[in-house]
């Protein structure tokens, strides 16, 4: 019982949140007001196009900058601006291109260690061990531990990544577009690893994506920003069913579908976008 | 010979590096004919950009590629043509439309400047003035709402979508009967990416235009090509007018994919299977109904 | 204000911030010499009063920084100080010896820019073939030697076993030198309408400045390729390829301007490079520029002149670079017009 | 690395640079034994045989006082090659450093770092280098000083734009959100990634300290008599040209062939590293 309660509370809650940049001379509002919360074991997606904010609300949850106004709990403590080394335990993050985000001239082994040894999880002959069990945990052998991130194929390298974000042993999970890099099959592959992953570590995910297919799939809740502003949220059901936001229709107005349900949906929402 | 604008046959490349020979394209045959949208559908590196490249003689130039087969273009084989001659189809009676636009138009000078050399490669002797009125009407073909402003500006001060319309106008100023668009708006938001592939396909359809439509987005194709031909590792899988395919897929690989694209209808998350059974099996065709 | 105007200003207070720097560092290089700097410039007779007078006038015996702040006062009255080579003024000196130097440096620019591009240009465009790996070795050696074994070559090949230039010197002995206006020969002997002087001005700076330009030409040479080597692998580079465009045009058009724009920055370096290396070819072809005189007062540890001459030569060195950034803000738009914002 | 070396001896223009440098190095490292007269490294003055064009056993001639060129220019490839090593050993950790974390760091750290760079790199390299031998005793100990202070700022400035590019790349991200301490991202993170460009450009560099190195004797700012040095041997006998050539034909050479050697290698990694900058 107590349990189920607090299950429903926010592990992580944005109040008010802004973001303004300096551009030369002017400011640009990045981020206007935003507050959103997601509860331990959801999937929170984040939807939007470019310069909608989505990537700026990620950054500043995780602390790569802070918000211009506004504050992020965890937990219901208040996020500082300086993160302490248990705050950045426990909220990781996985980048879009795991080209990039993989430091080619070090192991994956090294990389993950990287994870342990700055968190001091484990004792020091146990760490060989625990990224053996991380590495098979996203399906992969543990012997990959020895290979270079050139040797790996763009899925191989998305998993690792995976299991670097994982070896922090994190609560939130913040995916910053995490298949848009790969190839479809891929993707469902990968796609299937997250779903999977949240549910046995009953983890908390903030989804950035731009695909709506992927968002329909996966999240239970979704966020729609537009220009820095939350322009609707709701059940990931209701969304597709009945979008309130006509950016929101014309978002699902304008995905290329490949089954005549999915187009009988589209037209559906469109319609009301011309009825309304 | 036969009516197909473009008719490429048993088409092989491979790339020789210091460990030996690569092989990327094993024998493919394609064609389009006058006016149709045809769509070569695959994931990366299975070889559909370099036979792009290859029609607009391209991958030709380099040293290390090995090609074999053969390229006809309004019954031409274009490697028997002397390269002067070919040069010369290029941009004229074939033009192509890149993937990213705002890199694909130089930095350093003005739309203006560019179209300007484009219509050049159409008519030597356009008036400077009379280029701009074109480019003008080109633009507006586009919907882009001020072209005068459009071509004093250099691509890095205009938004992606409106370099993806610039592109477009400049691919199709010189009336190609061939457009190659090798993913085009893949670099694009969504809605931007739909605006333009509508406006593309009004434009062609309007002008009879041919089209070699390149993407890994089975959506998207889909919704513009009349035919298709799914490519995976070299080969061509399975060829079928675009409903059919899309209604009846049978290559195992063909299946897969469209499996494994997260629908809007929800279903959840598709399970794939880590192997790749079948994937190579021998082609399929459909047929096309004539 | 003008985007440029912005670039101008702001890299003309870095300038000074970096040439106050300069100053600071050649000061304190200057100041930290074993040996008392006035003992050796009055020379082992001079007497100890004369040597203690010298230091009280030098401000030697006050602390290092009362020193420079005395250098910082006179340099704002356009002060130098007086050399002790030379007993003059050090600015008297500079300005008799510079404008030589210059005009040396300024033609194996020319002679950089001039043949290094183009060179590049081509080798870029013939990438891989004979043509490119010709140039590519001719570059390289050219950058494999110091400039004074080039002079010294050159010297033997073109002035003693074939005698096409002259061995030494600025201009013929048995020409009268033309009015000193801007202390540049060639420019002076064109104001005073002397052909003669300038023909043999032209043929006597031919050979050290192209000793003096060899490694700057090659570096010019394949700092072009490698950046146009890069640039072709850029979309628009495919995409003009697409439309057919020649393959001349699409590499002095297309390929050219976009990698001119990392290749100056470098060029301007070398520029610097040649500033120094000046020094050498003047040596060796007696060229009555800075190098004897800059040699002479470090050998002599003649301070004031030390840093006189250090910090000219820095400033040149970041007016030519100023124009450099000058030079890339008219070619680069991304510059020239205000970058929109960026969410 | 077998893939490094195959591509290398795959292509001419490495091998040739590798068999230059090959030379180059052992000669110096065994002169001892190669030098027909290993005497006239020193103050030796032979009067018999002096301002000999090239014979047996002089091949390259003799000097002035009658001492082997061949020789000399042998113990001057020791101690360019010494000077080269350590004027690097010292330059390279102080300028990798600054430039790390100047192009990591940022904000007022960078500032400054890269403006004292700058102030080093606005003055010609030879003028700095000459500036500093003038106020010293010209030892070779002060003649490393020199170089070292001129040399430096450019592993700086390189280390500080590949870091700029690096620190851009999502694994620094994923280090910081880790939580990795600075100096980690800096030194195991970063400096992992500059190395190609820094072993490209220490190849480059051994070739170009020989060059400064003999410009600043050729200047007589150098290492002093009787110690062999290119410049000095190139300086004294361009007074005698052009009737002994080969007081300066050879040294000039000799300095060429090596810095060749260097260039050539150095390019070669370039490429095989994928270090162009």
């Amino acid at each position: 019982m107590n349990d189920a309660v607090a299950d429903l509370r926010p592990v992580v809650e944005a109040r008010n949140v802004s973001k303004i940049f300096l551009t030369g001379t002017h400011e640009v509002k990045a981020l206007d007001s935003v507050s959103l919360t997601a509860v331990r074991g959801e999937c929170l997606a984040i939807v939007g196009e470019s310069g909608s904010g989505k990537t700026t609300f990620a950054n500043m949850l995780l602390g790569i900058y802070p918000p211009s106004t506004g504050e992020f709990f965890l937990d219901g403590e208040l996020l500082p601006a300086r993160r302490t080394l248990p705050l950045r335990r426990s909220i990781q993050f996985v980048q879009q291109n795991p080209l990039s985000s993989l430091n080619p001239r070090r192991m994956v082994g090294a990389s993950l260690r990287l994870a342990l040894n700055v968190h001091e999880i484990g004792d020091r002959p146990g760490r060989k061990a625990r990224i053996g069990a991380l590495l098979e945990e996203v399906g992969l052998p543990a012997d990959f531990a020895h290979r270079y991130p050139s040797a790996l194929s763009g899925g191989q390298r998305q998993r690792v990544a995976i299991a670097r974000a994982l070896a922090c042993e994190p609560e939130v999970l913040v995916l910053d577009e995490p298949t848009s890099a790969l190839d479809v099959l891929v993707q469902a592959r990968v796609l299937k690893l997250l779903d999977e992953l949240r549910q046995r570590r009953n983890l908390t995910y903030v989804f950035i994506t731009h695909d709506l297919g992927v968002v329909r799939n996966i999240a239970d809740r979704v966020a729609v920003f537009e220009r820095g502003r939350l322009v609707e949220q709701a059940p990931t059901e209701t969304i597709f069913e009945q979008p309130a936001n006509a950016y929101t229709r014309s978002l699902i107005g304008a995905i290329p579908v490949i089954t005549d349900d999915e187009e009988a949906l589209r037209r559906k929402v469109m319609e009301e976008t011309s009825a309304g | 010979m036969n009516d197909y604008l473009l008719d490429i046959r048993d088409l092989k490349l491979a790339f020789k590096n210091y460990a030996g020979l690569v092989e990327v394209l094993h024998g493919i045959s394609l064609n389009v004919r006058r006016g149709e949208k045809v769509a070569l559908v695959g994931e990366s590196g299975s070889g559909k950009s370099v036979t792009a490249r290859i029609i607009l003689g391209l991958l030709q130039e380099l040293k290390s590629a090995r090609i074999s087969g053969s390229v006809h273009f309004e019954g031409q084989d274009l490697e028997a043509l002397a390269l002067r001659t070919r040069l010369a189809l290029r941009g004229t009676k074939i033009s192509m439309i890149f993937q990213d636009p705002t890199s694909s138009l130089n930095p350093v000078y003005t739309i203006g400047v560019q179209f300007n050399e484009v219509l050049r490669r159409g008519n030597p002797d356009i008036s400077e003035r009379d280029a701009e009125a074109r480019a003008v009407a080109l633009l507006k073909d586009v919907s882009i709402p001020e072209p005068e402003r459009v071509l004093v500006s250099y691509p890095f001060q205009l938004s992606g979508g409106m370099n993806q319309r610039v592109m477009i106008a400049m691919a199709l100023a010189n009336e190609p009967s061939l457009l190659i668009a090798d993913e085009p708006g893949t670099a694009l938001d969504v809605t931007v990416q739909a605006q333009t592939l509508h406006l593309m396909r009004d434009l062609v359809e309007r002008r009879g235009t041919s089209v070699l439509f390149i993407s890994h987005n089975l959506g998207v194709v889909r919704e513009f090509a009349d035919r298709v031909y799914v490519i995976y590792k070299g080969r061509l899988v399975e060829h079928g007018e675009t409903a059919e395919l899309f209604h009846r897929p049978r290559h195992p690989y063909t299946r897969a994919l469209m499996a494994a694209v997260p629908r809007i209808t929800g279903g959840g998350i598709p399970t794939i299977s880590e192997t790749d059974a079948g994937f190579t099996d021998p082609m399929i065709d459909h047929g096309v109904a004539s | 204000m003008s985007p440029v105007v912005r670039l101008l200003v702001k890299r003309l207070s870095i300038s000074i911030i970096v040439l106050i720097g300069v100053s600071m560092l050649i000061f304190t290089i200057a100041r930290v010499i074993p040996g008392d700097p006035a003992r050796i410039a009055l020379g082992p007779n001079a007497t100890t009063e004369q040597v203690e007078q010298l230091r009280e006038k030098l401000h030697l015996n006050e602390p290092i920084w009362i020193q420079y702040g005395y250098f910082v006062r006179d340099f704002s009255r356009g002060d130098l100080g007086v050399s002790l080579y030379t007993n003059r003024p050090v600015t008297t000196d500079i300005a008799q010896f510079l404008p030589a130097t210059l005009e040396l440096v300024i033609v194996a620019g020319i002679f950089m820019i001039g043949f290094g591009i183009p060179l590049g240009i081509a080798s870029a465009r013939y990438r891989g073939k004979a043509a490119d790996n010709i140039i590519r070795v001719v570059s390289l050696l050219g950058v494999s030697a110091p400039s004074f074994v080039w002079a010294v070559i050159l010297m033997l090949l073109f002035a003693f076993f074939l005698p096409l230039f002259p061995i030494a010197g600025q201009i013929s002995d048995t020409l009268t030198v033309p009015p000193r206006i801007t202390g540049f020969l060639l420019v002076d002997s064109l104001l005073a309408g002397d052909i003669p002087a300038f023909l043999s001005a032209a043929h006597h700076i031919i050979l050290p400045a192209f000793a003096l330009a060899l490694s700057g030409i090659g570096q010019a040479a394949r700092l072009t390729r490698s950046n146009m080597v890069e640039t072709y692998d850029k979309p628009y580079i495919e995409m003009a390829q697409s439309y057919g465009f020649p393959a001349r045009r699409i590499a002095n058009r297309y390929a050219f301007r976009p990698s001119l724009i990392p290749s100056l920055t470098i060029i301007g370096l070398d520029f610097a490079a040649m500033l120094g290396n000046a020094f050498l070819v003047e040596a060796v072809y007696a060229w009555p520029g800075l190098s004897r005189y800059g040699v002479q007062v470090i050998l002599r540890k003649d301070l004031n002149a030390i840093v006189g001459t250090v910090l000219v030569i820095s400033a040149t060195f970041l007016i030519v670079n100023i124009i450099v950034d000058l030079l890339i803000a008219y070619i680069n738009p991304r510059i020239r017009l205000a970058e929109r914002g960026r969410p | 690395m077998r893939r490094t070396l195959s591509i290398l001896l795959s292509n001419p223009l490495s091998v040739i640079g590798l068999i230059l440098v090959g030379t180059v190095v052992f000669s110096a490292v065994f002169a001892d034994l190669i030098a027909p007269f290993p005497s006239h490294r020193g103050a030796v003055v032979d009067f018999t045989n002096f301002n000999q064009p090239p014979h047996w056993p002089n091949i390259f001639g003799t000097d002035l006082v009658g001492r082997d060129v061949f020789s000399r220019i042998l113990y001057a490839y020791r101690i360019s090659l010494l000077l080269g090593v350590v004027v690097l050993a010292i330059a390279v950790p102080i300028g990798v450093t600054v430039g790390l974390a100047a192009g990591y760091l940022g904000g007022w750290a960078e500032f400054i770092l890269m403006r004292l760079t700058d102030v080093f790199l606005s003055i010609p390299p030879l003028v700095l280098a000459m500036s500093v031998m003038g106020v010293l005793e010209p030892t070779l100990t002060n003649g490393m000083l020199a170089v070292t202070t001129m040399w430096w700022p450019w592993y700086a400035r390189l280390v500080y734009n590949v870091t700029r590019s690096e620190a851009q790349e999502g694994y620094v991200l994923a280090a910081e959100i880790i939580g990795a301490s600075r100096l980690h991202i800096m030194f195991r993170e970063i400096l992992p990634n500059c190395v190609p460009s820094i072993v490209t450009k220490m190849t480059l560099d051994l070739g170009f300290v020989i060059l400064i190195a003999s410009s600043l004797s050729f200047l007589g700012l150098g290492v002093q008599a009787p110690t062999p040095d290119l410049g000095s041997m190139v300086a004294e006998g361009g007074n005698y040209l052009p009737d002994s050539w080969w007081l300066t034909v050879f040294p000039s050479l000799a300095i060429l062939i090596a810095v060749f050697g260097f260039n050539l290698l150095g390019d070669a990694l370039r490429q095989v590293l994928g270090s162009d900058q």
